[in-house]
């Protein structure tokens, strides 16, 4: 059976620099828990640039070019009708609108895109089955290497976060 | 779409029957009720379903069972009849639709009409479906039958005329010169020798007729022909507005009114300003006892310089010289422009002023040639030459000497109208039998054994006479809604034909008077004209009687007081009210709540004084004080009036109810309390006493000046012949960044003209606009919340001196802008403009979020902000013109130019398939107006009367600097000022 | 081994997440085909009448004309409901006896009025007018449908905003020749929209779509 | 306590004080939320409920009698509930701000604010949000102002800023409250793992979606947190600006006038910021947040009160310069209305409270004053309230038409509608403070770590 090793190091640089090292030996399903946001982690992890920003782009254009167009169709296209005298094509007065659906359009798909890259909501993971790991989210450093099968890698592993400085390791199950 | 059907809904009437509550809108106090918890319960229901969804259950529709022959369903029809207010008639046209008068206009042949129609003819339609009319025949307080009456009154004469012949029976009438009337009297008179009659109304006009019988030794009819005047001096006559034909007036003033060389030439000297006074070139404010002496100043300036023959024969009655002073120039002036047009000039005397004024006017009119030319004489118009307090007060005595046993009264409300001293209500509990025929429940209903409710004009046969003598058949359109008895039927009865209807009382005294053999298709046709031909009083020629004159005036003593303004004791004036006459139209909801043509007062009277008498008084606007008068006392908020005469005070009467009439109960103070029979007019001596409380008045329009800002604009007839390109800058093509919208393709380009040359602000087209467009009353409380709904306002300005202001009225209704404001910020495309350039305001459309009317700079919008047409009761409902929609809660309204008439001309001439004939549409307001103001027509026609007038030199746009392109232009109004006085 | 969750719950919640998001869409998609369809518009409901009357028998049995009953259609914004004298007209020859018309003697006789239960119902804020509709050549059938083949009287079109406007949009194709306004079953023998194009040349037909043709 | 990060002459006073580690973090963080509900929330809670009871009377109230049942009139179709619609928009624009712009700047003390501030924001926006729609004739129609293909076939008309406003606020509230969730997954996280009651965990648990706090989370969330700030930026003042122009595009005197959307923009700052420190000053103090709230930060937020005070200030002085310049005599006669009409004394009042109470900032001792900071901050909202005033009711009760002007008197609904969104605003506030952590745990620790290294970078 597939089993997670967890480690939990002191301060946040020693976790960067354990990630780095293990990534090196070509370990490379490895994460970093932190309570917050470590700079470097990304680097340490060697993760590839994140595609939200492309997500919120096109989202953003997409939403614009349609808020202009419903104004246009209904406006000008289907039903012109003389009010007070203005053209029934008024761009100036379509801008406010376009902006703003340009924008919801935007938030909306970065808000779900990230979930969905992130696969969550996700109340259950691994990790949550180990009871030390409830410091991750307030204090503690942690890193994790996902489920490894072989026995002797996992004591191979468990030996070498020690190395690395880990204040304790730990080893959970996966379960289905 | 709503079938005709839908609306004879004959249980309607008996509803309303059953369930009586105020008519219009109720005042709304804040809170919660059980009706708007109900409401809240409704309002959620439409939150959670869809609103307007048709699972409703199946309408009925009722058809009838007998169709009327010239009746088609959806088509209203259009009947002649009349309407009197006091003893003069005016020809009506009345609109039914299957049945159900709901708009009267007025009827283009009738002399005294002309086609325009007045405030009281126009909302009596709203008193025919007042469900707090009175309702059943009483005997001290307890319903009897209609024949019981009869039987119980039949036995009292039999007794009376075996006692003394009758002779404590007494009459007392509405002034009347209905023919019919006076046989009915005749007979009376036949059958109970001792009988007498008598005739009273509160606004009578005795003094005329006495003026008449002093210069001329008999009571006649003056009649005044102001299209042949060229200058007309009016002593205290507010002939455009009250004063006896006053349509006919405005319409043959109106006519003069153009700039250019027949322009004529209005002097007013008066107390009060009126509307007369608004429209005149020049205006003296005198207290109405100094008008007197002012005459008499005329007379022998008259005398003295301008030597005019026939006058030199009282010159020595003429002792004092002109004092110099502002007054005296005035009066010299005067006299010369009257001298400089023998023949075309012409003095009007107001019923107000005594005897002696109106025999000076005679013999000025006479000694200027203008018998003939512009006063024409015929013999009274009512029965009863005089029927005012004198004669009332002959009444009085006789009750008090308890020679009366039955009096029969069909005049209005005697009880309340009489004046104070005569203590009439006490006399009349005094009388053991008194007959009352009466519209309502009212102080004399309360005080009469026997109480007959009256029906309306539109219920019942009738006839009567015009100004000029003109009789009309005035016919009923529907059957007395709440059982009222026609005045014919209830004096029939006393010469015992109770089994006759009033038609066959009628019919038979005319078919004696005209035994011709085709009586049948004359009476069609008079039915159909709304007069009878050749019915007018043959002029009189009368001729003054110097000798006479000589001796009243020497008689007369100098009447001013010598003591400056500020000392002289506060003189009070009664007048009859704009809106509730003499009180009878009291509870009309319409007149009620239209803003008073000076004081823009609604639903409240008021003391009225000059800010200069108020500041001496240290009196504020709205300040409740007490007015004493001849050991009288009542209660009255004060108003001030620019322009009315210093150190007097004048009291509208008609208000002060406390009758049965929900409406008119509790609205304003009753002046007649103050009023004495020996000066029903005006009386010295008043005093005034702040109560240090304030009167909350509904007033629609409290800032009087203009602010200079280019509005309503006026100039005079010099000036604007000096530099006519003064208007240039407002009017023409505006700066836009749009391409102007392309209207030549449009079948019509509908716009509006308004000549305030010709406006004087009398109010009829705003009546006119509430019956076209089912425009809800929203009440005393809602108009001091500034919540009126009026389409069409007339705003009042004052300019110069506030003194002496010279002001101006101005009509403003929507002026559909072609660059209409209101339409581009409407987040739903409630409101748009049609390819004819009607600014078109879709109600079902409309979710109220009044930008549109924030944004309308002629504030023109109104908004439903209660629901002030849910409250109407059924009988109400009755008189909607079903070609309007009657507006819910929370939607917007505003003018439409009467769009409802134009879709009906346009939809009959497409199926004709003819164009539209310019004069065929004519909007609601257009057609009431008796000065001809409003030109309503289409712009492509460049021969239209509205395009003449968009291109008339006077021509100006409202706000023309905001770019709006209004469809509705002004014209200036353009007055004729004496160059002497300048 | 004490996670908060078990595995299962991220199926759970994400599930419930997904019912959320889509639960409005739902509802307002519901609502939207709702006013959409007959309920809401009232189509072909039967609606009883207090006196069977078969407009199959009168109109393709009898043949009469429909005017001769709706008599103001031509001159008036309302067809008309007959007067109950006019089917006295004939009632009082035929049927005179029949049990079936007990009711419209006794109430003729009587003179009150029969109360019909209205079929085509629009907002008070809707004014029809049928003459201007009838003299330009819109034909009974376009807006009633085949009444002669109706036992009870229903509404065949959906009386909505919408479509009222796209006739007065493009009319061509509803038009025919005036003498022919009330026949049921016309069928134009040349092509619909040129004879069309004739006719509203002929009678000068000039739909208009301005809110105020409508609602005043 | 020794305070981390020393102050300098730039940083005067710090901005964390005795924070050693993350648990004190945690500790002084999430204690509100563990603790058992003190009686002086009761009290509150109880109040604000009270308050929100006579809200709901007035709104059943104005939905039952229709818009009557308010003071409005013909001149005067907008008054109070467009009045209170503006002013809480305003405010709304703190949070937004303060999150969103400060963190594009970097601006370290915005981090221990910025959750306080979003909360305000939303429920902020939530009352404005009932008053477009209450104030309508109609307000079960609203739905109109939608485009929805409909058996009328007629659409809504975009050229009216109304439309407008539907995009803008909608679109505001849901990217702001997008913002506030995506913010608080990490300290859900925390408190899901942190709290020791069982039932706070799963419910935490439930809204913290399987949070881990992972280096691949962190990864996108980063991002996606910047962008969100990024979008609101523009946002935030496109709001503003949107609202104005519902002004703006009117052609009444007063409102016709083309700097109505920067100086609306710099109100709602003012007003936001003034809100926040009127909430924060108490509410620091009440749950000890002394700590991770300092002075530093009441000093910084008094400059930007200042600032925007003076923004709005010459606002002020260019509407009445235009109105004189223009040489048009209607706007000339709305200046003048404005500073001697019957309402004149509103418009001294406002001057009072926007312009002359904040100069008081500009010496330090006022801005770290908390007693001074807390009293202007009043004024300033009590001011801004008054200047939606002037703007709606006092234009409009006198424009063109000397006929039509009419004065305005607001009835109990409308006073009762007014309280009743300020207790309804403090009620969610309430809850908000009780149940979630009313200062960002995961960026003070962060900021913490900042600080620490910034500090050894010094002392080496």
């Amino acid at each position: 059976m597939a089993d997670w090793i967890l480690g939990e190091f002191g301060t946040s640089s020693a976790l960067l620099k354990a990630a780095e090292q293990l990534r090196r030996e070509g370990h490379t399903r490895l994460d970093t828990y932190s309570p917050y946001p470590l700079d470097g982690s990304s680097e340490a992890l060697g993760l590839p640039r994140s595609k939200i920003p492309l997500i919120g782009l096109a989202a953003g254009l997409s939403g614009a070019t349609l808020g202009y167009v419903i104004q246009w169709l209904t406006n000008a296209v289907d039903w012109p009708l003389n009010v007070g005298g203005r053209p029934p094509h008024s761009a100036p007065t379509f801008i406010p609108i376009t902006f703003e659906s340009g924008v919801l359009l935007s938030a909306l798909s970065i808000f779900f895109g990230l979930w969905l890259i992130l696969r969550l909501p996700q109340p259950y993971h691994p990790v949550f089955d180990l009871e030390e790991f409830r410091t991750a989210s307030s204090a503690g450093f942690w890193l994790s290497v996902e489920s490894v099968q072989a026995a002797a890698e996992k004591e191979q592993l468990v030996r070498r976060l020690r190395s690395l400085g880990a204040v304790q390791v730990s080893i959970v199950p996966e379960r289905r | 779409m709503k079938s005709p059907s839908d609306r004879v809904d004959e249980a309607g009437v008996d509803r309303a029957v059953e369930r009586e509550f105020p008519m219009g809108a109720a005042e709304t106090a804040d809170g919660m009720d059980r009706r708007t918890f109900v409401q809240l319960l409704g309002t959620s229901l439409a939150l959670s379903g869809l609103a307007g969804c048709p699972r409703a259950p199946p309408e009925k529709i009722l058809p009838y069972t007998r169709q009327p022959p010239d009746l088609t369903p959806g088509n209203p029809l259009h009947y002649a009849t009349a309407f009197a207010t006091g003893a003069y008639a005016t020809g009506v046209l009345a609109t039914s639709w299957e049945g159900r008068p709901t708009k009267i206009e007025g009827n283009p042949l009738h002399p005294s009409s002309r086609g325009a129609a007045g405030l009281f003819e126009q909302a009596s339609i709203l008193q025919l479906y007042d469900p707090q009319r009175a309702r059943l025949v009483k005997y001290k307080g307890v319903a009897r039958a209609w024949k019981s009456f009869l039987a119980e009154t039949r036995q009292r004469l039999d007794y009376l005329l075996e006692a003394n012949r009758a002779a404590g029976l007494r009459f007392l009438l509405d002034p009347s010169g209905s023919p019919t009337v006076e046989d009915l009297r005749r007979r009376i008179a036949a059958a109970f020798p001792n009988a007498r009659f008598h005739a009273y109304e509160a606004l009578d006009r005795d003094n005329a007729y006495q003026g008449a019988r002093l210069a001329f030794g008999r009571p006649l009819e003056t009649l005044n022909e102001f299209e042949n005047a060229d200058v007309i001096l009016s002593l205290d006559a507010d002939f455009l507005q009250c004063v006896g034909p006053h349509l006919r007036h405005s319409r043959q003033f109106a006519a003069r009114r153009a700039p250019g060389p027949a322009m004529n030439r209005l002097y007013a000297v008066e107390s009060m300003l009126s509307v007369t006074g608004t429209m005149a070139d020049h205006r003296l404010r005198l207290r109405s006892s100094e008008i007197q002496s002012f005459a008499l100043e005329l007379l022998s300036e008259l005398v003295g310089k301008h030597r005019l023959g026939a006058l030199a024969a009282i010159a020595s009655a003429l002792g004092q010289p002109l004092d110099a002073g502002p007054r005296a120039a005035w009066v010299r002036a005067v006299a010369a422009d009257l001298a400089r047009h023998p023949g075309r000039s012409s003095l009007v005397v107001g019923p107000r002023q005594p005897a002696l004024v109106h025999a000076i006017g005679h013999a000025i009119n006479s000694a200027l040639g203008n018998f003939e030319q512009t006063v024409r004489f015929t013999r009274p118009v009512p029965l009863e030459a005089e029927a005012g307090s004198a004669a009332l007060a002959a009444l009085a005595a006789e009750i008090r000497d308890g020679r009366v046993d039955t009096l029969v009264i069909t005049s209005r409300n005697p009880a309340y109208t009489a004046p104070a001293n005569l203590e009439f209500p006490s006399l009349l509990s005094s009388i053991p039998n008194v007959i009352y025929h009466g519209w309502y429940e009212d102080e004399t209903w309360a005080r009469s054994a026997w109480t007959i409710p009256a029906a309306h004009p539109l219920e019942t046969w009738s006839d009567a006479r015009a100004h000029d003598g003109t009789i009309s058949i005035a016919q009923p359109l529907i059957a007395p809604l709440f059982n009222g008895i026609p005045e014919l039927e209830l004096l029939a009865s006393f010469v015992g034909e109770v089994d006759k209807n009033a038609y066959q009382i009628l019919r038979e005294s005319w078919q004696k008077k005209t035994p011709a053999a085709d009586f049948e298709q004359r009476w069609e046709r008079w039915l159909a004209d709304g007069l009878v031909p050749g019915t007018a009083f043959s002029p009189e020629r009368p001729s003054v009687r110097w000798d006479a004159l000589n001796a009243a005036i020497r008689g007369a003593g100098k009447q001013d007081d010598a003591a400056p303004p500020g000392q002289r004791p506060l003189e009070v004036n009664f007048v009859g009210d704009y809106k509730v006459y003499d009180g009878r139209f009291a509870n009309n909801a319409w007149l009620q709540e239209l803003p008073d043509p000076i004081t823009k007062l609604a639903w409240d009277n008021a003391a009225l004084l000059s800010p200069a008498t108020a500041q001496r008084l240290g009196l504020g606007q709205g300040e409740v004080v007490t007015l004493e008068l001849r050991g009288r006392r009542v209660d009255a908020p004060v108003f001030m009036v620019p322009g009315h005469a210093d150190d007097a005070v004048t009291l509208p009467l008609g208000y002060g109810r406390s009758g049965m009439e929900g409406v008119a109960r509790g609205m304003g103070f009753n002046a007649y309390l103050l009023r004495h029979a020996s000066a029903p007019w005006f009386d010295s001596g008043l005093t005034i006493t702040s109560r240090g409380k304030h009167h909350p008045l509904a007033v629609t329009h409290d800032h009087w000046s203009m602010e200079g800002r280019p509005l309503a604009l006026q100039s005079t007839l010099a000036e604007f012949q000096k530099n006519p390109g003064a208007l240039d800058e407002l009017r023409g093509p505006t700066e836009t960044f749009h391409r102007p919208v392309d209207y030549d393709q449009a079948p019509h380009r509908w716009a509006m003209a308004i000549d305030l040359s010709r406006c004087t602000g009398c109010s009829a087209c705003v009546v006119a606009c509430q019956s076209e467009n089912n425009i809800p009353v929203v009440g005393r409380e809602q108009v001091r919340r500034s919540r009126e709904m009026h389409w069409l306002r007339i705003d009042r300005y004052f300019s110069g001196p506030i003194e002496e202001p010279s002001v101006i009225t101005q009509p403003v209704a929507c002026v559909h802008c072609e660059l209409a404001p209101c339409e581009y910020v409407c987040p739903v495309n409630a409101t748009v403009h049609s390819d004819e350039g009607l600014n078109e305001m879709v109600y079902n459309r409309c979710v109220g979020t009044r930008y549109c009317s924030n944004n309308c700079p002629y504030k023109v919008r109104r908004f439903n902000y209660l629901h002030y047409t849910q409250d109407k009761p059924a009988p109400e409902k009755l008189m909607m013109n079903p070609d309007v929609t009657v507006r819910a809660r929370g939607v917007m309204e505003k003018c439409t130019y009467c769009v409802q008439r134009i879709e009906r001309v346009r939809i009959q001439s497409r199926i004709e398939n003819r164009p539209i004939r310019d004069g065929e549409l004519q909007t609601a307001c257009q057609q009431a107006c008796p000065a001809e103001a409003i030109t309503f027509g289409s712009l492509h026609d460049q021969s239209s009367r509205v395009s003449r007038l968009h291109r008339d030199p006077r021509r100006y746009d409202l706000l023309h600097d905001l770019g709006t392109r209004p469809r509705t232009a002004y014209l200036v109004r353009i007055k004729n000022p004496n160059p002497e006085l300048a | 081994m004490s996670a908060l969750f078990p595995p299962a719950a991220n199926t759970i919640v994400r599930v419930a997440a997904l019912v959320l998001l889509a639960a409005p869409i739902i509802a307002v998609g519901t609502l939207y085909a709702y006013a959409n369809s007959p309920l809401y518009t009232g189509q072909h409901d039967q609606i009883e009448q207090v006196i069977q009357f078969d407009h199959r028998h009168h109109v393709r049995d009898d043949g009469i004309d429909c005017r001769y009953c709706h008599s103001s259609v031509e001159r008036s914004p309302y067809a008309g409901i007959p007067p109950t004298e006019v089917c006295m007209n004939c009632h009082a020859q035929v049927w005179n006896k029949s049990p079936l018309l007990d009711e419209v003697r006794a109430r003729y006789f009587t003179d009150r009025a029969i109360a019909w239960n209205r079929v085509h119902r629009l907002p008070q804020f809707v004014y029809f007018n049928h003459s201007i509709h009838v003299n330009k050549g819109v034909g009974c059938v376009t807006c009633h449908g085949r009444v002669d083949r109706m036992a009870m009287a229903e509404q065949v079109a959906p009386l909505t905003m919408g479509w009222c406007l796209d006739c007065h949009r493009n009319p061509a194709k509803h038009l025919r020749p005036v003498d022919l306004i009330t026949e049921m079953s016309w069928e134009p023998a040349v092509n619909r929209d040129q004879l069309g194009k004739e006719l509203m040349e002929k009678y000068d037909v000039h739909t208009r779509t301005n809110c105020t043709t409508c609602h005043r | 306590m020794e305070p981390v990060g020393q102050p300098d002459a730039l940083d005067p006073a710090p901005l964390l004080v005795g924070v050693k580690d993350d648990q004190t973090v945690t500790q002084i963080i999430f204690r509100p939320v563990w603790e058992r509900t003190r009686r002086g929330w009761w009290i509150l809670f109880l109040i604000g409920l009270g308050g929100v009871g006579l809200l709901i009377t007035a709104i059943s109230v104005t939905l039952a009698r229709g818009i009557g049942a308010w003071g409005n009139n013909i001149p005067v179709g907008w008054a109070f509930g467009i009045v209170n619609f503006v002013w809480w928009i305003g405010i709304g624009h703190a949070g937004t701000l303060i999150s969103a712009i400060l963190l594009l700047f970097q601006q370290k003390w915005r981090t221990s604010i910025n959750r306080f501030a979003e909360a305000m924001t939303l429920f902020a926006v939530m009352c404005a949000g009932m008053f477009p729609v209450l104030h309508l004739g109609r307000p079960w129609f609203a739905y109109w102002l939608v485009p929805y293909p409909n058996l009328m076939r007629i659409w809504p008309q975009f050229r009216s800023a109304l439309t407008w406003d539907v995009a803008a606020v909608s679109t505001y509230f849901t990217v702001s409250l997008l913002f506030w969730y995506v913010g608080l997954v990490p300290d859900l996280a925390s408190l899901r793992d942190a709290s020791k009651s069982r039932l706070q965990r799963i419910v935490y648990g439930i809204f913290a979606l399987g949070w881990r706090g992972s280096g691949r989370q962190w990864h996108h969330y980063r991002i996606a947190y910047l962008l969100l700030g990024g979008l609101a930026t523009p946002l935030v003042v496109s709001v503003h600006t949107i609202v104005s122009f519902d002004f703006a595009e009117g052609l009444i005197p007063g409102w016709h006038s083309t700097i109505f959307p920067p100086y609306f923009v710099a109100g709602a700052v003012f007003s936001g910021f003034a809100l926040v420190l009127t909430l924060m000053i108490p509410a620091r103090r009440f749950m000890g947040l002394e700590q991770v709230i300092t002075l530093k930060h009441i000093d910084n937020m008094n400059k930007v009160l200042l600032a925007t005070s003076m923004m709005v200030g010459y606002g002020y002085l260019i509407e009445q310069f235009m109105g004189w310049y223009s040489g048009n005599i209607y706007e000339m006669y709305s200046v003048l209305n404005r500073m001697f009409g019957p309402y004149a004394l509103i418009f001294w009042l406002l001057i009072l409270c926007n312009v002359l109470a904040p100069q008081l900032m500009w010496s330090r001792r006022m801005r770290t004053n908390l007693a001074v900071t807390f009293g202007v901050s009043l004024l300033v909202n009590v001011g801004m309230w008054c200047e939606r005033f002037v703007i709606v009711v006092v234009s409009l009760h006198r424009d063109f038409l000397p006929s039509s002007w009419a004065m305005y008197r607001p009835t109990w609904v409308d006073l009762s509608l007014f309280t009743g969104t300020l207790a309804f605003f403090g009620t969610l506030f309430l809850l908000f403070l009780r149940f979630l952590p009313a200062v960002s745990a995961s960026e003070v620790k962060e900021l913490r770590q900042e600080l620490s290294e910034h500090a050894e970078e010094k002392a080496a």
